[in-house]
């Protein structure tokens, strides 16, 4: 009818165009905080208890994998501290062989991501708060970062900016198969 | 905006074009003129200036070539510089007709552009006024009657003269 | 442009006399009455060969591209010729629109608008290739340079892929752009003559065009910018199409002839389709007035030249193969004439070189008959030598441990023949629901014409004949007074 | 039929199982599960799927889609952790390999308790790292779901415990009724199996063993019992030989322990002075690797190869009692022989391929009259071979009824004996049979009992390669199926209870630990684990004795027949028994390139004469069995020879292997004495059935067409002018990249190769190359990331044959990646071609642009069958369909030893590195490294004298580099 239209119409394109540029965040799992089978609380364990990351998470220095610990591991002190407890008590039945804890998966790399924790805590020396944020101060985990492609590179590019180490020994690649192998 | 025009209805373009220069001549405000095809002579008939919308083109054109060379530029040797096949990250040649066809796209869609916004063309729910069967058979002549001097009755005579087959008073311009 | 830019030794392009109102009404005749059986019929016939294309097209997607006949060592085959054809042809009607217009030539008003649809629908069945041909077509958007969460990601401007996806969606938008601005006076006698529901509609596109001299002048000169900008841009289409062959390693690709050589051949299947529509066309809509001899004669001239060209190139190609002494070359032409595949080379140089041939006799070029059938064969011929192409450099090139053949599967026959249903069908709809021929710019030559056959009746009655409309070819000096 | 698509499009069509579909169709499939990170339930649905299913619809939808969020997914925790397995860590233990008899020493790669990947143990005494095609696919086994999932009674599922009451009730009853109890066993069961068994025969002393030799290998064994006293096979050192000869003995490819004699044969140290390059001969009927090798090769009809022989014994000096009648083969080449080996006296050696025990006396005779023994070829320290009657003797005493009792221990004669047939029809009316295959195979079937063997890679057991090394087998996985070792079955029906381990431990502390205990028996008992063998002291023993009357068992040869058979074990399956595995059955055959079919190979002149193309269906009648099998026409086979492939035809082996190609095994002829079986027969008839099978072939093309591919020189010339190939001008407009730290390069002696495909199988293991089945083969559609090129020159009748391995060229200018609008390959700062498949849209221009044509495409979701998913390597991301994948020159090797030696503070030195195929292959051909390091094996391969790159005109710059071939012919064929 007149000339008010084309504001509205540019708004409709701007969205659409936004819509497409951000697309591909718009899947991110940033701020993930499912629910989990037992009420575990790292805030409790890391935080107020300050147990190092690595007594559960085994693998994050030797293995791709961290690991999530063995029900055995938990038992270690839950024999002794609050064996009575409810929650508790799901552990020592899925160690005597019943119902199985399943824990919901919170940080979610693609199966195209080669991913080492070892390679990034043993050598690059991070601290596992780096990518998952302030972990003893969750009750529940929630997932921190984004974990994109971009995000995991806007480190990578900085360090290799910052290194002083001959380049066969220099940390954090940029090539595309250092994570797509 | 006029009070009013007169309109001047012919049935060919020679008395149209008969009618604009002696209109001019006679030192009549020419509104404006409705055929159904473009009238050649009918611009220097009735004074008007050359478009300049192909500065528009130039300039639409000069942006888009531009812009791509910066954008391809920036892309592959700035923003993620990346060894593809050997080539340099800025490969200038490779960039051309990316650059070519982006100068192209934007000069034609800023001309159009241009021509649509300078004269009011757009989508409309309403259907626009239009002079009948202008877009047909019949070529008019719109002059202007809000002139110190206007002699509506000398004007439609003029047209007569000129071949007009009918002329009227419109309140409004389409 | 003024009159006198027409020559009077020239023909007039209507044949019979018409009114104004008489050529709007004979052009809007088709969108107002019911459809013929004809066109009911290869309506039918179109949508069906679509709806063949379609279910062939969902199935490979469904499937994977192994439904096709490539293999690891041709890796396209039938969907780039398919596309590499369609862009061929879809590259006459922009030509025929733009570069006829800057060189004004004026026999060019009552084809062109055909001509540009027929580009717009060529080049959407083009762009199904390369869209469908991929392995993940859903992640098409990838071939986008947009910000993404990869960092940015961006893409590769360095591949002919690229270019081609500028290429291409910059000719269909220049071309579109082009059309639509042709229409938009058309658009405007459509709607001040539809009533209802079509009225709206039309008026809707006609974007409220009242013939205005002001809106002319200006609608004039964009014409023409973008007749500039479309001629240089048709050029580089296919120059850019040929790049996806030329910017490779392989022998019987990695030559530098390939953009003029690209660019003649698409002129010349672009023609010829143009050439098959408009027989077509004008013998369904009894319009041998508007499209004359004279056309199909001017077009099958310009086929005679490219024609020429693409002969050439072939025969440079052989030369260059022997002259180059590179045993990788010599060995591709050679197998490419005395292969395997050798039938598909013959057919392409028999259709291609040969049949043109045939134009230089003035009986078969204003033969409607025969200018369908050579046009038809034309067409075959550059199908083929797209194949030609792309199988036989594909199929054996450096390793001979690697060569192989390719044979179509009946999927990509159908994906094919739905190309063509998908043509047809736009064609078909579109010669009900646009006008095909630009009525405003056929009476911008009416007048000429109407003038031509006055002079010659007064010329005969001077002479003291009789007076017969449409009589023409009569150079006489006499004009109409204007002042 | 074998025709139809036989391998699998989609699990889907396969099973027409829902959720397997859904499993299939997965894009990216999902990782495998990883320990206590082991996902449970994947969401069938994924967003990729809904993407896929929504098809064409563009950009827009895909955008909104992503919005969607990412499945749930489950982490179950470990119990109880594992000790020392760390999840995602892999885990290496030394086993060996049971894939065949030669019991090569391997190093099993192990993550989260699956063995991934099999390789050669370079600590190795015999096999020094060596491990074959057949080692490498070895690995498939343990998951191969075709196995018996336990044991049979009657053909019924039944228990351990059962089982064993009753064989033991049936064999007692046998023997206390004093009839005879027949075990059919190989020659070789290892020290321990050997043990076992004893132990069943002291048990029921009516036991007697029955030898199955499907190939007839051991007519050598039995022909040395007679010349030396002594029934072993001896040690060939071709490393120590200066000439060798071969009449038809396949020992590059298929015969004996062919990766131990690719790497003592290997060329690629031989070729650093070419003036003293040892030459093989090779005299054989039809074509195969070990001919293909050959400085010089000559037709050898089988009813010529006792001739021959005789001729060249006799021109050695050697006197034969008997007359033997003149060869064929012209005068001129047995001088010529006679000459040259003459020459190299102990340097020289002959072995024979034949199952006729008076040819292998005749080849011993010539190796003693060379001096050869204690050289070239030793049977000091070689295990001696158990006695064993023939088959034939077994199917008498069946007839006569004197047998109570059948053990089929680890064979299948049913399916790979001449007389199987005879033998299935005898077994049904025995009193008590019992099979220990691993699966209900030909055999078993008419067995009234079936003990399931375990995979050797899930049990203990031994093998004895020389008297001094005994290799150790121990289980890298639990077992799969309900199997038990066949040695521990012999034990309980022999009424031994200990378990097979520590049975195999106590033999083990006796024999070779005699006299420690406590910690240094433990420390050397893990020692010899962790070794893989335990390496006793070489005996130092004189050769034994010739004995030239042995040689008057030398029978006169059989006359020539119109159409001579050839009965041959190819490279892949050799003896049939792994055709269950689909990496072999898509293994090209390396001299036809033909795969999942057994062919019938033709000279072209008898083709032609006959009228046969590729893929007649022919029909060979021989002994009255008739067998059908598709026409290659070879070049190199004797134009009276028809070579008929063994190992396919299989009925039971499982739902790979059966129904590919026909059994070939009938036609052969039975002898009564020696090794049993005759592989080659003189009385053949060939008819046209009129109907064809297209070949599933991954080359069709042989010839290279002139061009310089394949570079070759005569060593001797190259000794006098060892000048460089012709090298290039560069011109660039560029300035080149630089790479400051790495720069990977490889490479490939062809003087080495012998195109045995070890690599090729390799390559699919670490990097999870999906097998695309037989009508995507014969669609010129295989997936291999590596290939081997094989090309004939010059008479086909006696052709030149050259192989030359191609794999992605990671070229500096790489025309596919220029190519690529997405940038889904680009490359590496390390000078690598990186394929990103998650990137990857599917354009296949960068196949097309590829001048080597080492591009793979997934024309469809190519299933991983879902227990074979199991040993894939986590470490490689599974590829979908719709993208390009190729060669990464193990990239994730690399990877992980750059981060092992980075989390050292160090960078990893030349020879760390090593990419799967240079891991595996037998010859050394393939060096892998550093090309920016000049002291690196691979800068100074590739910069020496032979080093040259495959279409260098092109300028694409290939970091792999190829090294002249050098053929040591001595001048005129």
């Amino acid at each position: 009818m007149s000339m008010s239209n084309y504001p509205n119409r540019m708004l409709l394109a701007l969205a659409g165009l936004g819509l497409l540029v951000t697309g591909c965040n718009v899947g991110s799992q940033q701020g993930y905080e499912p629910p989990q089978p037992i009420a575990y609380s790292h805030a409790q364990h890391a935080g107020d208890l300050q147990i190092p990351c690595g007594y559960c998470h085994s693998g994050a220095e030797r293995s791709r994998h961290a690991g999530v610990p063995a029900v055995s591991t938990c038992m270690n002190c839950h024999t002794q501290v609050l064996p009575d407890s409810p929650e508790i008590q799901k552990l020592s039945r899925a160690l005597a062989g019943g119902e199985q804890v399943q824990w919901v998966k919170v940080h979610r790399l693609p199966d195209h991501v080669y991913f080492s924790h070892k390679s990034h805590t043993l050598t690059a020396g991070l601290a596992c708060q780096t990518c998952h944020g302030p972990v003893q101060q969750m009750v529940r985990l929630r997932q921190a970062n984004d974990m994109s492609m971009g995000w995991c590179l806007s480190c990578h590019r900085a360090s290799a900016k910052k290194t002083t180490l001959p380049t066969a020994l220099a940390p954090s690649p940029t090539d595309c198969s250092a994570c797509h192998q | 905006m006029t009070s009013g025009l007169l309109v001047a209805y012919f049935e060919d373009e020679n008395g149209l074009l008969r009618a604009a220069r002696e209109a001019r001549a006679a030192g009549l405000k020419i509104h404006d003129a409705y055929t159904p095809y473009a009238v050649h002579g009918l611009d220097a008939a009735m004074g008007q200036r050359p478009s300049r919308l192909p500065w528009v083109t130039l300039l639409c054109g000069l942006t888009g070539t531009l812009l791509a060379f910066w954008f391809q530029r920036w892309t592959s040797a700035v923003s993620w510089p990346i060894n593809v096949g050997g080539k340099p990250a800025h490969s200038f040649p490779a960039f051309i007709p990316v650059a070519f066809e982006f100068t192209v796209l934007l000069a034609a869609l800023g001309t159009v552009a241009a021509l649509f916004i300078r004269v009011g063309l757009r989508p409309r729910v309403g259907l626009p006024r239009v002079l009948p069967r202008v877009t047909n058979d019949r070529f008019a002549l719109a002059l202007c009657t809000d002139g110190e001097d206007f002699n509506g009755a000398a004007a439609a005579e003029l047209c007569r003269n000129a071949g007009a087959c009918e002329v009227s008073a419109v309140e409004e311009a389409p | 442009m003024s009159e006198h830019a027409l020559s009077d030794l020239r023909e007039p392009l209507v044949t019979e006399p018409r009114t104004m109102a008489g050529i709007t009404d004979e052009v809007c005749a088709p969108m107002e009455r019911r459809p013929s059986i004809l066109w009911t019929l290869a309506f039918l016939v179109a949508v069906v060969a679509l709806a063949i294309g379609v279910w062939a097209v969902q199935h490979t997607i469904r499937k994977g591209i192994g439904v096709w006949g490539l293999n690891k060592t041709v890796g396209w085959a039938f969907d780039i010729t398919n596309f590499v054809f369609w862009v061929g042809i879809g590259h006459a009607g922009t030509l025929i629109s733009a570069i006829l217009f800057l060189f004004r030539q004026k026999w060019r008003t009552s084809v062109n608008r055909a001509a540009e649809a027929m580009t717009l629908f060529a080049v959407m069945c083009a762009g199904l290739f390369p869209i469908i041909h991929m392995g993940r077509p859903w992640l098409g958007f990838w071939m986008l340079p947009y910000p993404n969460t990869r960092g940015s990601l961006w893409v590769n401007f360095r591949s002919p892929l690229l270019w081609d996806v500028f290429a291409i969606s910059t000719y269909f938008i220049v071309s579109a752009v082009f059309w639509y601005v042709g229409l938009l006076p058309d658009l405007a006698t459509v709607r001040d003559r539809a009533k209802g529901l079509k009225r709206r509609i039309f008026g809707v596109l006609a974007l409220g065009w009242n013939g205005s001299q002001k809106t002319w002048l200006r609608y004039e000169t964009v014409y023409l910018l973008l007749a500039a900008l479309a001629t240089p841009l048709v050029l580089s289409v296919h120059t850019i199409v040929s790049m996806d062959f030329a910017t490779s390693v392989l022998p019987g690709w990695h030559t530098p002839i390939f953009p003029p050589y690209f660019v003649a051949g698409a002129v010349f299947s672009g023609f010829a389709m143009v050439l098959t529509l408009m027989i077509i066309t004008r013998k369904i809509m009894r319009w041998e007035h508007l499209i004359t001899v004279r056309h199909l004669e001017n077009m099958t001239k310009v086929i005679i030249v490219t024609g020429g060209i693409v002969g050439l190139a072939y025969g440079t190609e052989f030369f260059m193969a022997w002259y180059s002494g590179n045993m990788y070359e010599a060995f591709t032409f050679k197998n490419r004439a005395f292969g395997p595949y050798g039938w598909a080379y013959w057919i392409m140089v028999s259709c291609n070189v040969g049949v043109p041939q045939l134009f230089w006799i003035k009986k078969v070029r204003t033969s409607p008959w025969m200018i369908l059938i050579l046009a038809l064969l034309i067409n075959v011929g550059m199908w083929f030598e797209r194949f030609v192409i792309i199988v036989t450099s594909l199929h054996r090139d450096f390793l001979p441990s690697s060569w192989a053949m390719y044979a179509p599967t009946l999927i990509e026959l159908a994906i094919l023949l739905g190309s063509f249903g998908l043509f047809f069908t736009l064609f078909l709809l579109f010669t009900r629901v646009l006008p095909m021929i630009s009525i405003a710019e056929v009476k911008g030559v009416l007048g000429f014409a109407a003038r031509k056959r006055e002079a010659a009746a007064a010329a005969k009655a001077k002479a003291g004949g009789s007076s017969a409309p449409g009589g023409v070819g009569l150079p006489i000096a006499a004009s109409k007074e204007r002042s | 039929m074998a025709s139809d698509p036989k391998y699998w499009l989609s699990m889907a069509d396969r099973a027409g199982d829902p959720a397997l579909a859904a499993e299939a169709s997965r894009e990216f499939s999902e990782e495998l599960p990883v320990g206590p990170g082991a996902e449970a339930g994947p969401d069938p649905k994924s967003r990729r799927d809904f993407l896929r299913i929504m098809g064409l619809s563009a950009s827009a939808l895909a955008a909104a889609s992503a919005c969607s969020r990412a499945p749930v997914r489950k982490i179950v925790p470990y119990g109880e952790a594992p000790e020392d397995s760390v999840p995602g860590v892999a885990m290496e233990y030394a086993s060996v390999c049971g894939a065949c008899a030669a019991g090569c020493g391997i190093v099993v790669r192990t993550r989260d308790g699956r063995p991934i990947k099999l390789e050669g143990n370079a600590r190795h005494p015999v096999s020094g790292g060596a491990l074959c095609a057949l080692g490498q696919a070895a690995v498939l086994g343990p998951y191969d779901a075709s196995r018996a999932p336990g044991p049979h009674i009657g053909g019924a599922p039944a228990s351990w415990q059962s089982l064993d009451d009753v064989v033991k009730q049936g064999l007692g009853k046998v023997a206390a009724s004093g009839q005879g109890i027949r075990v059919v066993a190989p020659a070789d069961l290892g020290p321990t199996g050997e043990a076992a068994l004893a132990a069943l025969v002291a048990k029921f002393p009516t036991t007697r063993r029955v030898l199955s030799d499907p190939l007839g290998l051991e007519a050598t064994a039995l022909a040395h019992a007679q010349s030396h006293g002594v029934r072993a096979l001896p040690e060939l050192h071709f490393d120590r030989a200066r000439v060798v000869a071969s009449f038809g003995a396949d020992f590059l490819g298929s015969w004996q322990a062919p990766p131990v004699h690719t790497r003592r044969w290997s060329r690629a140290p031989d070729a650093a002075r070419p003036e003293a390059m040892a030459r093989l001969f090779v005299l054989e009927p039809t074509l195969t690797l070990t001919g293909a090798a050959a400085d010089v090769r000559w037709n050898l009809a089988p009813s010529d190869q006792l001739p021959a022989l005789a001729a060249l014994a006799r021109a050695l000096g050697v006197t034969l009692p008997r007359e033997v009648r003149a060869p064929e083969l012209a005068p001129e080449r047995v001088a010529r022989l006679a000459r040259e080996l003459g020459a190299a006296g102990a340097g020289a050696l002959v072995v024979c391929g034949s199952d006729d025990v008076g040819t292998q006396l005749l080849v011993a005779a010539i190796n003693d009259r060379l001096g050869a023994y204690g050289s070239t070829l030793s049977l000091v320290g070689q295990p001696v071979r158990p006695e064993a009657a023939p088959m034939s003797s077994l199917l008498a005493e069946l007839d006569a009824g004197s047998v109570g009792a059948v053990i089929l221990l680890g064979c299948n004669p049913v399916y790979d004996h001449p007389q199987g047939a005879a033998l299935a029809e005898r077994l049904d009316k025995v009193a008590v049979t019992v099979s220990t295959a691993d699966r209900l195979d030909e055999s078993a079937r008419h067995c009234g009992h079936l003990a399931p063997d375990l995979h050797f890679l899930e049990s203990w057991g031994d093998r004895r390669v020389r008297r001094s090394t005994l290799g150790l087998m121990q289980p890298t996985v639990a077992p799969l199926a309900g199997g038990r070792a066949a040695g521990e079955s012999l034990l309980r029906w022999a009424g031994i209870e200990t378990a097979y381990r520590d049975f195999l431990f106590e033999r083990w502390r006796d024999e070779k630990a005699a006299g420690m205990s406590g910690p240094v028996l433990q420390a050397a008992w893990d020692s010899a684990l962790e070794d893989g063998f335990w390496q006793g002291m070489e005996p130092e023993a004189p050769e034994p004795a010739f004995r030239p009357e042995a040689l008057a068992a030398v029978a006169d040869a059989p006359a020539p027949g119109e159409l001579e058979l050839v009965l041959y074990a190819t490279v892949g399956l050799r003896d049939g028994a792994m055709a269950n595995n689909a990496w072999l059955q898509e293994l090209p055959d390396p001299i036809s390139k033909t795969t999942w079919d057994g062919t019938c190979s033709l000279s072209p002149a008898t083709a032609k004469r006959l009228g046969v193309s590729d893929g007649d269906l022919l029909a060979i009648e021989a002994g009255g069995q008739r067998v059908v099998a598709p026409a290659v026409v070879q070049p190199g086979v004797h134009p009276r020879v028809v070579a008929v492939a063994l190992g396919y035809g299989r009925s039971a082996a499982g739902s790979v292997g059966d129904g590919i190609g026909q059994n070939a095994w009938p036609l052969a002829g039975v002898t009564a004495a020696g090794a049993g079986v005759s592989l080659t027969r003189s009385d053949v008839k060939l008819s046209r059935t009129g109907e064809r099978r297209a070949l599933a072939q991954t080359q069709t093309h042989h010839v290279m067409e002139g061009r310089p591919l394949v570079l070759e020189r005569e060593a001797a010339d190259y000794a006098r002018s060892p000048g460089a190939p012709r090298r290039h001008e560069k011109l660039t407009m560029w300035k080149a990249w630089e790479y400051p730290g790495h720069r990977w390069g490889m490479t490939i002696d062809l003087s080495a190769c012998t195109g045995c495909a070890s690599c090729v199988i390799s390559c699919n293991a670490e990097n999870n190359v999906p097998v695309v089945g037989r009508a995507e083969v014969a669609n010129r559609r295989e997936m291999h990331w590596l290939r081997i090129d094989r090309y004939y020159s010059g008479d086909p009748a006696e052709p030149g044959v050259v192989h030359q391995p191609l794999m992605c060229q990671h070229c500096e200018n790489a025309p596919c990646e220029t190519v690529c609008p997405v940038l889904a390959t680009v490359h590496s700062s390390e000078g690598l071609n990186q394929q990103v498949y998650n990137r990857c849209v599917g354009t296949r221009y960068c196949a097309n642009n590829c001048p080597y044509k080492v591009r793979r495409f997934n024309w469809f979701d190519y299933a991983h069958d879902p227990h074979l998913r199991l040993a894939l390597n986590p470490d490689v991301v599974v590829r979908s369909r719709g993208v390009m994948e190729k060669c990464s020159l193990c990239v994730q090797r690399i990877q992980s030893k750059k981060a092992a030696a980075r989390a050292e503070g160090l960078t990893v030195a030349d020879g760390d590195i090593q990419t799967a195929c240079q891991q595996s292959c037998p010859a050394q051909a393939i060096v892998f490294g550093d090309l920016n390091d000049p002291k690196s094996r691979v800068s100074r391969l590739t910069r020496g004298d032979r080093g040259y790159r495959l279409l260098e005109e092109l300028n694409v710059g290939p970091v792999v580099s190829y090294l002249v071939r050098l053929k040591n012919t001595g001048g005129t064929p």
